[in-house]
């Protein structure tokens, strides 16, 4: 937990449960912050974190169900703000800041309330939103294995925002089920590239490891 | 709320006679072409694979990274690791493939997916779809379904042609925010299923027992039935 | 070849030979074209198509290495329009075409004469180049390994344009040294998911299969 | 071409007391820090690998999809799917992977990239960079220079100090079309090592047996040497 400070933008992966990056944020939780901004795709797995007050802002695309009261009065009495971003920019917009490009050009969101103080651009006469770049000063994320430079491999659907964010961030923390020698994850079934990650921690409770 | 006055307890005392969501889900899964790629939001667009016979080889894509998903046999024991985008477990069938994010929204927003099945809160005569809000009745939030529905080839909506109580759902002007404007094919709800061409809606079919008049007193646009 | 038409744009995948889709194009140069657009990373395989009188333009980031007098020749003599696009920019406008963005936001080119006529935005601050996505009608593309939905995997450096090619195009046509059942591509190592394909060919000579 | 006046036959007569090219390979390879991942252009950076030492640890990126790439052993036979950027086959240590060309670019215009080295035509005051030309002499095309210029942490250029007819390639403004604008930290050439801050540029070292003068003379802007 050496990377985190207070005030810091943490992107964090998973889809719901899969390839969340459990141990990482209960970690997080342990430490305590201030003013932390959370981006993941859903905030239902912060209740911990914003109750305790270590959140400002959360940017994600589908914050909780309809039958999250609990996580609504949380977020509410702690005074979070929720930026939603539709999913599919949320992802590019990361993948956009890791690949060194200067945002997004799409027709999501035209005509909606998400097209809000947005720059349009006409390319051969059609009209796109300008989705800025999103950056993040550090990115939890979870994988089935990793091995000491960072490459990562996910199973299922595990993969989801985990590359994207490992991209997008200055720094970036991977919890694996298993921590393999060099050369044990093929080289044509690495998910996450090691380039993108600074550090790998193993799980301590590999709950969801399968025969893979 | 002008379309309040719209409330027709008429049609809900003979809902025995309009489709069930069953119905609607298995109508909507006999208009699903074989080797049609299927992105399938949440509410009864998740009962259509289930219509879907075995012989008919049809796909369906989840937004988390996943083409080919199947639900899970009875046998399977499930895997936390492998959900839909509702996050229940699910299985992968022989063929199927898995992704990250940013290259499952390239498929979505890059027309590759033949069919949306989405559910909604208000469909215009223009074909805007509402199928979230953020007042104190907040459903989920916007999720990948802006991306779903601007960027599928056709837009399907499968749901009750009104409210709990009777309100309008198909409207001149969508009252909730869009989730994206002058999207939506077609509509099959417990009444009929009725597909646009621009401002113009017809009426494919009517549920049994449901009539012209009753269909149109129920919706905010004009609807035309062939020959009628 | 029924796909094949006078005047069209086709991508061709590969990187010198890698993942080059040999019998494709060998069965383009037997079928005979007038006016064919060919974006590719090299320009150095297609000197049969050129000499033919084929090709009227063709879009790549690399042409022909400094020894190949006369390839250059034959693209002099054929009157063929060689249209440079820097290698990054090329992949991200071949990804931004299949993915539905308007484009790509880029400093890659500021400065040098490939910003000549483009449009260019200023995001937070800092200037990006606008470059066009770049569509094809057909792709052509290589895999070691395919199935009947088109699924395709590849070894080592194999992948690299085919993946952006058959996004970008509208019709996509591989061959495979190995078409295998459903689901002998395992989920987790499908380079090219086959929503992405559109037909799948057997090579003849699958000259370079390996054990894999 | 007001360059041309400053061929110095002088210093290529002296050749044996410079840096071959060898050296300027070897020189670069002991610049570069265990851990970083770094492209490698061709021409003489393609001779940096080699003298990297075993035990540390410099991980080799190529544009076409490689990060971890080795020279083929002697007992290996090439496989005609795994080349480097030049085309040439080659190996892949443990610990490496592949990738299609998309994220190849991700990595390198991303930043990610923690050294570039490649070789060039011209090279400007400002950091400018020319490596490729559409003249007669054609030299291939722009390939993935532009990106790995433009996009890598530190960008050092490997290359004679002037062309075979002694012609200055370190110049005020470059002639031939630019790869990237203001972007090169080092040069190493067979005479010195140079390092830019802004417009100024220093001399880290010089290659045996040349002076100051000399490599004042061979090169068209000014250059700092510490103390003199």
């Amino acid at each position: 937990m050496s990377y985190v400070r207070d005030a810091i933008t943490i992107a964090i992966g998973g889809f719901g449960g899969a390839g969340f990056p459990e141990e990482l944020v209960s970690a997080l939780e342990k430490r305590g912050c201030r003013d932390l901004v959370i981006v993941s795709n859903n905030a239902s797995r912060f209740e911990n974190l914003i109750n305790s007050g270590a959140v400002s802002r959360i940017i994600c695309s589908f914050p909780f169900g309809g039958a999250s009261v609990t996580l609504r009065k949380s977020i509410e009495d702690a005074g979070v703000e929720l930026q939603l971003i539709p999913q599919g920019t949320l992802s590019e917009c990361l993948r956009a800041a890791g690949s060194g490009l200067g945002g997004v050009l799409t027709r999501v969101g035209l005509g909606t309330s998400f097209a809000k103080d947005h720059q349009v651009v006409n390319v051969d006469g059609t009209d796109f939103l300008v989705e800025p770049p999103l950056t993040a000063d550090l990115a939890f994320v979870h994988a089935e294995r990793a091995d000491r430079w960072g490459n990562l491999s996910m199973r299922g659907t595990a993969r989801n925002f985990n590359l994207v964010m490992a991209m997008a961030a200055a720094t970036t923390v991977a919890e694996a089920n298993q921590v393999v020698e060099l050369g044990q994850i093929s080289p044509d079934r690495c998910d996450v590239p090691g380039i993108f990650v600074d550090a790998v921690v193993q799980c301590n409770d590999a709950r969801d490891s399968k025969e893979y | 709320m002008q379309w309040f006055s719209a409330m027709m307890p008429g049609i809900r005392r003979n809902i025995d006679l309009a489709w069930t969501r069953n119905e609607i889900a298995a109508r909507v899964a006999s208009d699903i072409p074989s080797g049609w790629v299927v992105n399938i939001g949440v509410g009864i667009p998740t009962l259509v694979p289930e219509f879907i016979p075995n012989e008919r080889e049809v796909l369906f894509q989840s937004e988390n990274g996943i083409l080919g998903m199947v639900e899970l046999g009875p046998q399977e024991s499930p895997d936390p690791e492998l959900v839909d985008a509702g996050k229940r477990p699910i299985a992968v069938r022989p063929g199927g493939c898995f992704f990250e994010s940013s290259l499952s929204f390239s498929m979505i927003r890059g027309g590759h997916i033949d069919l949306g099945v989405v559910g909604a809160l208000q469909i215009s005569r223009a074909g805007d779809i509402a199928n979230w809000r953020t007042d104190e009745k907040m459903i989920g939030g916007i999720g990948g379904a802006a991306d779903v529905c601007s960027g599928v080839r056709n837009l399907w909506v499968a749901m009750l042609h009104t409210t709990d109580i009777g309100e309008h759902k198909l409207l001149e002007k969508c009252s909730y925010p869009l989730t994206a404007a002058g999207v939506v094919d077609r509509v099959y709800s417990d009444l009929a299923v009725l597909e646009r061409n621009g401002d113009d809606w017809h009426v494919i079919s009517l549920a049994p027992g449901v009539t012209v008049a009753q269909a149109r007193r129920v919706t905010g646009f004009p609807i035309e039935v062939e020959g009628r």
